[in-house]
């Protein structure tokens, strides 16, 4: 299904990464930066923006069309062409590992076709292999602004970014013993027959939680950002460029949170062992079949994701920032063997349960 | 079971003496060769007892030691067998054997070393009786190489002197010669035969040709003549004898007991016990011949000018010996035993005189310093002249009756120059004898220097006993009642009779050869007596060259010594251009080759990446390409 | 997809000739290391091409193992290029022959 | 679909080329990576979803990382490709002959081989780890134990030993 149904007809692959391109980077991505500011205020007891446009929702515009008339600055002797990559190599893998998560699912004529740009059976592996790309443009960044401390913020942030990966991929072995496919729609779907996988690994859901934060840079681990005390790798991209890294560290929280709830949050099933197919028995109307009846769990999903995000922010504004050093120790000294212990603790569940 | 103790007796008398030596070589007591002698006069009383039924009748004697060796298919049973010849010899030898035994008690008295020399004698004893009466060839050899190792140990005795250890030595060397060729001639027996049993390869007894026939004649010649060569190293013929004149170096009583009567005749009995293979081996037996007649006569010039008491009568007995081998060659078996067993008793009897003579004198054995001891040694000169009459043959001695049968035989051969040699041979022993005697007992003792005259005295009791025994045996042995001549003569096999030369018979031979002998001793007892033997002249080049046995003993020395030269010449040529030349150069070879193959290791990635390829390449060649 | 087998066969040949000029020309250890993985990868594609072709995934296992092992040598190559730079010694591989014959 | 096959490979040897001659060693780094993501295009398109994904997550993911990582720590310069011509004629002659002749080889060889029809599942995870850890369970381990190897290499090399600590 995966690839025929690609090349069966280009156009509708290409409807439908506009669609969700355009939604992620456009919609979401504003959102987020509103929530952001709304929910830190919220957090330290002020409002917020709540000045320009309804309850401040338009000053992400506000704030996009400053960057736009921001002054280009480009340090001297930087490596021109590197310069400019690093910010696309930010945002690229961030989308790309949009394409196999599937929001949705609908039954057509029999068959489960899911909501995804590309039902791809090694969906899970593609994330990880995707999200791993991003390291890349930390290093690029660094290097090419041509001063040492970026040089030096880069390599730090990548050298976390790649240490925090382990326990991530780690967690979703995890995962995937349990699931025993690699398919994310193939994941939801077990999930909604049986107990969603955060009951049954919650130390993976654990693992993998704190991994993405690293991952995606967010305090309690953004050490590459860092305003305050230290130099990111980012110190000298100024304007459009810096919107893009920013842009892309919110579409990998919003993939990053994406994966979380379908790998471990039941994906769009409503409650641990109440699924829309038993909800849309006892409704008496199908809910994947019939009509828009299957943009409920899309929404259901959605409102999930959102909870994730918000889970982001409010850790934001609430943990103190790691020192590098704890940071590193926490990656390799605890997280990982927990990760590994957690992977022998699933199989044994596994081996008893299934 | 006769047999046996009779074998193992003077074993168990060796090992008792020699353990009592071990434990302590110091202490001296005469106890114990008391104890040898007694073990050897039971063996003799055994062999008597074996002997009675033995001797004469078919009847034989046979004890199974068992199976002593099994090699694949053939495996050699260990038999001791008495028949009439070799209880003949039992008795010679453990007679004689005690006798010598007797005799030591009171020559060896003083040494320090007395019981070491009774337990060799024993164990020689004992070899020889195994030696005698061996049923199969390797038994005998067992014995034989016994006998071989007692001789070395008791020529060697006093191994302190250099000289006569170095004379043991070349015994015992000169006799491996010989023991080489005798172990061929086993090998060949094995080989034509299948089995090594006396039965097997020459039944006395029932001489058959047909027994012969189905044999190649080659293999039975090769037998005979490598057998007769192993012999001659044992009974010194003519180029073995090398040995015999040194192993005088040994004691006296070892003389007389090993290199009279026992040891050497073992070569004779071999040949003895072979006869069936003997007479019908005739190029063999004309090779013994030769050889015989050659030894005999050479020896018996060489004994005219030797000065040493011991040395000549050393080759009177090889002259002997010559004259049993030549018996034994024309296949006048008998007489050649017969001669064997009369010549133990005269030659036993003479050496023992001489060692009385040597002991009286102490220890001076040049005769030319010796004479008149008639007056002094009454008993030993008395028995020595005894033994003269028999060894030149006297009429009705034993000597007489042995050697005129042999020269009857001789005769039947129908060659004259054998007849004319062995008859001039017969009259050089008397004329040797005869200087030996003049010098030594009737001369007058002017020579000896006065400290020594007033010394001499004569031997005790107990070497006297042995001595008028041993006379009044060669009177005896030739006569009809004591003789085993008819014995002898009904055992081995009757030899073909040719015309007789110049038809003469038995009586006439044996008339003519003591009338000769007689005129010859005459004049040479004038000649001796008269003639004035000065000490510190210059021996003419005559006498010098028979001292030395005509150079024959060092030029053979020589020759070894030359051949072991040459030999290490070569096998150092080999050495040094083969082995060295060759894994020298090849150390050269490795070294270019090791030079070549470093270059190419440059230390640049590169060139390496460039060999893989190459390596890729012939690869891809080799399996795809062809 | 029916992409005919030589073709490639010819493309890998084509990453594989690539990889080795690259590997001689250049003098560095790092491009050097480069090269290698180039090398590496056109072996794999080969490996996938054939695998393909004769309907075994044999050759997957096979591509796997490579680049688990080209992972090591990346690894220990670059930790030894990085006790070069700390002793101080050049990066042209021409420069490090010590190991001569 | 074959020409998304042959654009991926003309890609794919368009930037192995760059990576031969790009002047300075990041930019080869980064042409090679570019180059993987063709090669693993390759791979998805032959069946290999499975090992496509993987070479993008060990491949470009951790090797390629590791090496621009050390690229930049060490700050190399540029590398002035200078007398190549010299240098390259050197050992260049015995590549070329190796490459036609394994030219006319392949071309004779290959066709030999039949194209078989391939099921859906034929290159994924499930097939490719089911044949890994059934027959080949051997090779599997000794791949971890050759990483293992590794692993205690680096940190040997790598471990600034007593006397070298600033």
């Amino acid at each position: 299904m995966s690839l025929s149904f690609f090349d069966s007809n280009m156009l509708s692959a290409l409807i439908r990464i506009a669609l969700t391109t355009g939604t992620i980077l456009g919609v979401i991505v504003y959102l987020m930066v509103w929530a952001e500011r709304r929910v830190s205020a919220f957090i330290q007891g002020r409002l917020g923006p709540n000045r320009v446009g309804p309850l401040g929702l338009l000053q992400g515009l506000a704030d996009g069309v400053k960057f736009i008339f921001k002054e280009e600055l480009m340090p001297s002797e930087a490596n021109k062409f590197l310069f400019l990559l690093a910010p696309f190599a930010a945002v690229l893998p961030a989308i790309l590992a949009f394409a196999p998560v599937p929001y949705g699912m609908k039954i057509i004529d029999g068959n489960v076709v899911p909501a995804a740009i590309a039902n791809l059976d090694v969906g899970v592996l593609f994330v990880l292999s995707v999200t791993s790309l991003g390291v890349f443009s930390i290093i690029l960044g660094g290097w090419a602004s041509n001063s040492k401390y970026p040089v030096l913020g880069g390599l730090r942030a990548a050298a976390q970014v790649i240490s925090y990966e382990i326990p991530m991929g780690l967690a979703i072995m995890a995962v995937l013993l349990v699931a025993g496919t690699t398919n994310l729609t193939e994941i939801v779907q077990l999930q909604s027959e049986g107990a969603w996988f955060v009951l049954i690994c919650p130390i993976g859901f654990l693992i993998f939680v704190v991994s993405i934060f690293a991952e995606t840079n967010r305090l309690p681990f953004d050490m590459p950002e860092g305003e305050t005390e230290i130099i990111g790798f980012h110190a000298e991209y100024s304007s459009m460029k810096f919107a893009m890294f920013f842009m892309a560290e919110y579409a990998n929280m919003v993939t990053a949170s994406c994966i979380a709830v379908l790998l471990f949050l039941g994906g769009w099933e409503f409650l641990p062992f109440v699924s829309w197919s038993k909800l849309s028995a006892v409704a008496g109307v199908s809910i994947y079949e019939q009509g828009f009846w299957w943009l409920l769990p899309v929404a259901w999903f959605m409102a999930k994701v959102s909870f994730v995000l918000i889970l982001f922010i409010w850790v934001r504004w609430t943990l103190p920032r790691f020192r590098y050093d704890q940071l590193m120790r926490l990656g390799w000294k605890k997280l990982i063997p927990l990760s590994l212990l957690n992977i022998v603790i699933t199989m044994l569940i596994v081996m008893w349960v299934v | 079971m006769p047999l046996l103790w009779m074998t193992l007796l003077p074993f168990l008398g060796s090992i008792a003496l020699g353990t009592r030596y071990i434990i302590a070589p110091q202490k001296k007591n005469m106890l114990y060769p008391v104890l040898s002698c007694l073990v050897l006069l039971v063996s003799f009383v055994l062999a008597i007892g074996m002997a009675f039924s033995v001797l004469g009748s078919e009847e034989v004697i046979v004890f199974d030691i068992g199976s002593w060796m099994s090699a694949g298919t053939y495996n050699f049973r260990a038999r001791l067998y008495l028949d009439s010849l070799s209880s003949i010899l039992t008795l010679l030898v453990t007679g004689i054997g005690f006798l010598v035994h007797l005799y030591s008690l009171g020559y060896m008295h003083e040494d320090p070393k007395v019981i070491k020399y009774f337990s060799y004698l024993n164990l020689f004893c004992g070899f020889m009786l195994v030696l005698i009466t061996a049923s199969s060839l390797p038994l005998l050899f067992v014995g034989w190489e016994g006998v071989g190792l007692c001789s070395f140990l008791l020529i060697g005795f006093w191994y302190q002197d250099q000289e006569k250890s170095f004379a043991g030595r070349k015994a015992f060397i000169v006799n491996r010669i010989g023991d080489a060729a005798f172990i061929l001639a086993m090998a060949l027996a094995l080989h034509a035969f299948g089995s090594l049993e006396f039965s097997a390869i020459s039944p006395i007894a029932s001489v058959t040709h047909e027994h012969f026939a189905y044999h190649s004649i080659g293999n039975i010649e090769w037998i005979a003549i490598l057998l007769f060569i192993g012999c001659m190293g044992k009974s010194a013929q003519f180029p073995l004898y090398l040995w015999l004149p040194d192993a005088m170096a040994g004691p006296t009583p070892v003389s007389a007991l090993i290199h009279a009567a026992t040891m050497v005749t073992a070569g004779v009995y071999v040949l003895g016990r072979c006869s069936a293979l003997y007479a019908s081996a005739p190029m063999a037996s004309h090779i013994v011949t030769i050889v015989g007649i050659f030894t005999a006569f050479f020896a018996a010039t060489v004994a005219i000018f030797q000065n040493d008491i011991k040395k000549v009568l050393a080759y009177s007995t090889v002259s002997q010996l010559g004259f049993m081998v030549l018996a034994m060659g024309v296949g006048a078996y008998a007489a050649g035993i017969f001669h064997l067993v009369t010549h133990a008793y005269f030659k036993g009897l003479l050496f023992l005189g001489a060692g009385s003579v040597i002991h009286g004198m102490h220890h001076e054995q040049d005769i030319r310093r010796m004479g008149g001891l008639k007056s002094r040694m009454v008993a030993t000169t008395v028995t020595f002249m005894i033994g003269y009459l028999a060894i030149i043959g006297f009429p009705l001695m034993s000597g007489f009756f042995s050697k005129d049968h042999i020269l009857h035989h001789v005769s039947l051969t129908g060659n004259a120059w054998y007849f004319i040699i062995v008859l001039l041979s017969a009259l050089l022993t008397a004329l040797y004898m005869t200087r030996l005697i003049a010098l030594v007992f009737l001369g007058s003792n002017t020579r000896i220097s006065l400290v020594k005259a007033q010394k001499i005295h004569e031997s005790p009791n107990v070497m006297l006993i042995p001595l008028w025994i041993l006379a009044f045996l060669s009177i005896v042995g030739g006569w009809k009642f004591f003789s085993f001549y008819p014995v002898l003569e009904k055992l081995f096999p009757t030899h073909a009779h040719g015309h007789a030369l110049w038809h003469m018979t038995e009586t006439s031979v044996a008339i003519i050869s003591s009338v000769l002998v007689l005129l010859v001793a005459g004049f040479s007892m004038r000649y001796f007596l008269k003639a004035p033997v000065v000490i510190d002249k210059t021996p003419s080049s005559l006498e010098i060259a028979g001292q030395r046995q005509w150079y024959v003993d060092e030029s053979l020395m020589q020759f070894g010594r030359y051949a072991m030269a040459s030999l290490s010449k070569i096998s150092n040529f080999i050495e040094k251009i083969i082995v060295d030349g060759l894994i020298g150069n090849i150390k050269f070879v490795v070294m270019s080759f090791a030079r070549g193959l470093s270059a190419m290791v440059t230390g640049i990635p590169q060139s390496y990446v460039f060999f893989l390829l190459l390596g890729i390449v012939f690869i891809i060649y080799f399996s795809i390409g062809m | 997809m029916i992409v005919p087998l030589d073709h490639v066969l010819l493309v890998s040949f084509a990453l594989f000739l690539i990889g080795l000029v690259g590997l001689f020309l250049r003098k560095d250890a790092l491009t050097i290391f480069l090269c290698v993985e180039l090398l590496l990868n056109a072996a794999n594609v080969a490996f996938v091409g054939v695998a393909r072709s004769i309907g075994d995934v044999t050759g997957h296992v096979v591509v796997l193992i490579v680049i688990a092992v080209a992972a090591a040598e990346a690894a220990i190559g670059l930790s030894i290029v990085i006790r070069l730079h700390q002793n101080k010694k050049p990066l042209e591989v021409q420069k490090l022959n010590e190991l001569k014959g | 679909m074959e020409y998304l096959f042959y654009t991926f490979s003309g890609l794919a040897i368009l930037f192995s080329l760059g990576v031969v001659f790009a002047r300075n060693p990041i930019y080869s780094g980064l042409s090679l990576v570019t180059t993987l993501f063709f090669v693993s295009g390759i791979f998805v398109l032959l069946h290999a979803p499975f090992i496509g994904v993987l070479q993008i997550l060990v491949y470009t993911g951790a090797i390629m990382v590791l090496f621009l990582y050390v690229m930049m720590l060490l700050n190399i310069q540029e590398e002035q490709i200078v007398g190549t011509r010299k240098h390259l004629m050197k050992w260049m002659h015995l590549p070329l002959i190796v490459v036609i002749f394994f030219i006319f080889k392949s071309l004779i060889l290959v066709p030999t081989f039949s194209d078989i029809p391939v099921d859906e599942k034929f290159g994924s995870v499930f097939n490719v780890g089911e044949s890994l850890l059934g027959s080949y369970v051997l090779v599997f381990e000794i791949a971890s134990i050759v990483l293992l190897a590794a692993m205690i290499g680096v940190v040997v090399l790598t471990k600034k030993t007593q006397k070298e600590k600033p």
